[in-house]
């Protein structure tokens, strides 16, 4: 029997427990698969992270130096994430420039941190128009078991909260942690049928219609949202995972207390 | 323009319209002579024009699929379309709003009609203004209908947003720039939701509340397309009928 | 019957007409298509006009900011231009970076405002070896009936004898026009068998063995030539299309006029 | 060096030609191994290598045609031919000169003779100094010709420009930098026009003599060609006699 | 770290070694599930992580070979391994690193059995400390190991080089940064050595003896590869007896 | 008979004459072919070279211009190697970026010339940390007849050794020769079956399982090694190649002497 035909039962097989309400892994439909952060594991890095994600792996490592502002925000540190589906991560990445997977995850992982105020940028001022400290956030996957979304959201979160300003390297003052005012989750529903699932895995990712990601703050407000596939969703369905999300959110935070 | 001290007074925003109500916005259909389909948008001061090309052969060969269409979309901004002048090329921007847009459209069109070929969507934004994503959906749905592929809806965005604590419909360039929260949607004729992004900060209530404006906006630009389309076909018909 | 042998078809059709001193379209061999000039529509550039000659259309802006002089014209602006044959306008056109055609184009554009010195740089120099004023030609062809040349060229003159130097902006004094001293006008004739006509459709352009645009200024005389196609010209052929080039500029100037 | 006062003295240009002479012109033909045809040219101060391969397949096999052989031209400068160093690869410049190069020689191959194949041209110039262009297309002709690619006809090259209101052949790199105008031409052996390009400013009267310049200059130019190449060939039928 | 003044005292290296004495090694077998082999390594500072695809099928086709599997070996740096942040993506240093690991690895596999496919080998460096080449070759040659490919033998490899006059191996950053030589040399279990690279200064003589170190090393570290793909098939054995 | 099987019997030609301890052209097994270093033949570089060695070719040019010291090198000069394999000099080498056998090329002739410390970096220092000279060697393959490394290697050599500081050209003093210290030779070896040969033409490359680039200074010490190929090589082998190329190396080295 072909790898193909093998493939396309085993995606019916999933379809089909999702209508009776069951995950291939035996999990429930809101729950997610281990996750395991450690942090401080780069140390050329400002502030680092490992997280597995079931069986999802991203390094994230933070890069904090003194450049340029941006001209239309000369009073505010900048922020650049970067992430790339490397092919030592699944069989179906490809060398070369990221591509528009690639971008959208590191966009939305950007926006989830940025939109949220998670970082105070106004504090990342050294000199106004002159000097400010640039932070890249540099997203690696090194297994793709579905779901990077979140891992990587998780991850630049853990490595921003232990990364460490390093002023004195650049004769800027003392070390400082870096000014966090919150702590975006990011939570990422798939519609399988007309079943939404949380943490999809990479086998329920390649039957999933749609993904939507929600990220929410520790109000439990929305700081960003993107929904991701072809398949179309009701405002009903829309809503439930919204709210389900905010929920989700609260639980998985509570890792980071640990940290 | 720096912030302004107050978006909205006494009910009215800064350029006079009410919280839920679009901006100006005018289809012309087929526009253009080479492309199959193709649409001009006017939506406030954005101006976009979109083209479609297909159902075609695919180029490279290895991107056919065998039994669907593929379906491609390409939005660009005009290096001139901004106040600072714009790169030309793409960038990641212009590359995660092709995918989105891309998404948010696939899924009115009958691609299983035409295995191993390939519809081409081309958006250039000419003038933008805020909402070029939504602009160019709705441009690229009309050009769709106008190419003859056919589809089982067409497709509506506008977005919400969020400014001095309250949602408004379809934000202009100052609403968006300064805002608290922008939330492009886009929706079938029956609502379903194919295009939903938001930045910013909006409580769980206000994306429920929003998400129904930018519904009802999307309904109301749907009148818009439909009519616009009308009035192409029965131009065209009324041409042909006097040949 | 295949799309390949009607073209083919096609073609010698035009060939036939052209030597019965015909075109398909009606016009007298020296005739252009309807030519319509608008300017200032986009209203974020600081120059703009959207060209439409018969089935063919360009929008072009111009986008003007201070930067840094080359070092050899430190006392001079800088005009660049820029044209892209994007997939939008002819299902022949492919993405990607600017292609021969797409460069030969846009340099001969180019090339027509520089050396006609339409435009006196020297007047775009603020401050000598340090700032001057960047003029960015950008030409966004939206509908490839034939002619791009002429069009983008004749879009390109538009735009600038409308454009305003954004001083105030940049607090460089008051806004104003552009130092416009010439009004060069491109025509392109093509060859067809023995036969030279001016303004070539898509469809002319196809059987066409060679084009060759002669621009000239408003005294008549030549400010750049190029030709372009395999097919080899004699000199007389040349020396006519130069005198008849240089006539029908004049006319085509005259529409400018009324910007 | 800056902008002299005078260009031409009593008739004679700084660099002591007259104003219809060509700069010292000296061709080497077959001075590589490796490729098919090759030709090594010094024309006044330029410096250039031509290599010549083909026919050969034709890789991406997508730009084969069925009916005739493709001819692609790649003129580089290296970057130590100019004086401030140029960076190296491909940039717009050379992508035009690339182009309108290959459609000065390509109408003298006889490309029928070789369906779905490729004939293949590079040009280096090694040193710079006005009219390389002009020089490329030389020194490709005779190394197609020393490929043993069928020809209709050589092709040569030069330019006719303006300075101090004075026609005059081929540009040095002053006159060039400095000059009113700048015209490369390059015709067959019969005087049909395969390259025009014009640069500055002329008169409709001053384009008609200028062009006959050229012609003339070019006429020279392929005197000179067909003499290394008949040297070449003998010294080969020598060689093979004497084997 | 500026340059000390002694790299040796007493016999002793700053970070506590002997001249012949290995950094700390750490293998860890398998850790990756979407690569058919992965082996994590660390090797003094040095986190890097390879992953083996393959034999798989080629893209591009027309890069397969008729008669062996192609080995390909791409080796990078994460943009936070080193202090001053690295551009992401491949460099002119990357690329020659890939092509002398690859040919390091490529004759102990047995390519002849996989006609027309491909072998990919994928190393990231999440941690630099000097010695990155050799550390990839070494978690390379165990992640080819557990995922299947038939190898004639392990690689080993590791460096040797001079400070204070000195032959030391296995240099660390600063020995690497501040001193007079590096040599990074690849040996099969058999002593042949399929890597060499040599930048500094050393006699012919010193050449020699260096040879020799980094070969005991390169035997060590060969014996700590063996036992971690002896536990790990060992753990996979004892786990599959358990079901 | 086609071309493949007469390439692959003359490999086995090669192969076979080198077990007899010969080579196709008569050569020993450590002769160099004929070789030709002109000096001087570019006048717009400051330096540059011709070298033929048997049937290769190539053309160095040397740029020198100043620029900004890197900041972990204040004090130093620069030296920045490029090296192209252009499709004028092969029909196996391909337009493009230059791929890892050229990067390869140039990063060995670089660190010939940069770790056998042949130029004093030190006193191309013009200002600390402000303006350095930045020497630009590029090497111009025109003719692959086999061994480019090393004559590119002796071509970069013959360059700077007659290069030219253009100090008063940027007004910085008078002109000078570049500071050089050392003479480093690249001598490459060729492993065909178990002879090793120097020098290796094109052919005998096609058929050696290995090379072996091994660079040496005027002393007689080794200044940079490169082994390239997948045939593994013994130590033995290894101390042989390196004793007789550090011999060889003298007597090219003698070349130099003549220039």
């Amino acid at each position: 029997m072909s790898n193909e035909i093998m493939s396309e039962l085993r995606k019916d097989y999933i379809y089909n427990l999702a209508i009776k309400e069951e995950r291939v892994d035996g999990r429930g439909f809101k729950d997610y698969r281990e996750l395991v952060i450690e942090t401080g594991i780069i140390n050329k890095a400002e502030g680092s992270a490992r997280v597995r994600l079931g069986k999802t792996e991203v390094v994230v490592g933070v890069k904090i130096q003194p450049g340029t502002p941006f001209p239309d925000t000369p009073d505010k540190g900048v922020i650049i994430t970067s992430l790339e589906l490397i092919p030592l991560a699944s069989p179906e990445f490809e060398s070369g420039p990221p591509r528009e997977d690639a971008i959208e995850l590191a966009r939305v992982v950007d926006r989830g941190i940025r939109e949220s105020g998670s970082i105070d940028l106004s504090k990342l001022c050294v000199e106004a128009g002159e000097k400010v400290w640039m932070v890249f956030i540099d997203v690696h996957v090194l297994d793709d078991g579905g779901n990077i979304m979140d891992a990587a959201s998780l991850g630049a979160i853990a490595a921003l909260l232990t990364a460490k300003l390093p002023a004195e390297r650049y004769g800027l003052g003392t070390d400082a942690d870096l000014p966090m005012r919150d702590v975006p989750v990011a939570v990422t529903a798939a519609l399988i049928g007309g079943a939404i699932v949380l943490d999809p895995s990479i086998e329920e990712e390649a039957v999933a219609g749609t993904r939507m990601t929600v990220i929410s703050n520790q109000e439990g407000a929305l700081s960003g949202m993107q929904k991701s596939g072809t398949a179309p969703l009701t405002t009903e369905q829309m809503n439930y995972i919204v709210d389900i999300a905010i929920e989700k959110a609260k639980e998985i935070r509570e890792k980071f207390l640990e940290i | 323009m720096s912030k302004p001290e107050k978006f909205i007074e006494d009910g009215i925003r800064l350029d006079g319209r009410k919280f839920d109500e679009l901006r100006p916005i005018k289809f012309e259909v087929g526009v253009l002579n080479r492309a199959d389909g193709s649409c001009y948008l006017e939506m406030g001061g954005n101006k976009v024009v979109a083209a479609v090309y297909g159902p075609r052969e695919v180029h490279p060969r290895h991107m056919q699929k065998s039994t669907t269409a593929i379906v491609r979309y390409k939005y660009n901004m005009a290096s001139f379309s901004v106040e600072d002048r714009k790169r030309p090329g793409p960038d990641r921007r212009s590359s995660e709003v092709s995918k989105v847009s891309r998404q948010a459209l696939e899924p009115v069109i009958f691609v299983e009609k035409y295995p191993r070929s390939a519809i081409d969507i081309f958006v250039e934004v000419l003038q933008a203004d805020a909402g070029t994503r939504a602009a160019g959906i709705n441009a690229a749905s009309v050009a769709l209908a106008d190419a003859g592929i056919p589809m089982k809806s067409l497709v509506s965005a506008c977005a919400v947003g969020k400014v001095d604590d309250t949602l408004v419909l379809d934000l202009n360039k100052d609403e968006d720039n300064y805002g608290q929260a922008d939330m492009p949607v886009a929706v079938t004729q029956n609502g379903n939701i194919t295009l939903l992004q938001m930045d910013g900060h909006l409580t769980s209530d206000e994306f429920k509340i929003g998400l129904e404006m930018a519904k009802k906006g999307c309904a109301d630009i749907y009148q818009m397309q439909k009519a616009a389309l009308m009035a192409k076909f029965s131009k065209s018909a009324e041409a042909e009928s006097n040949e």
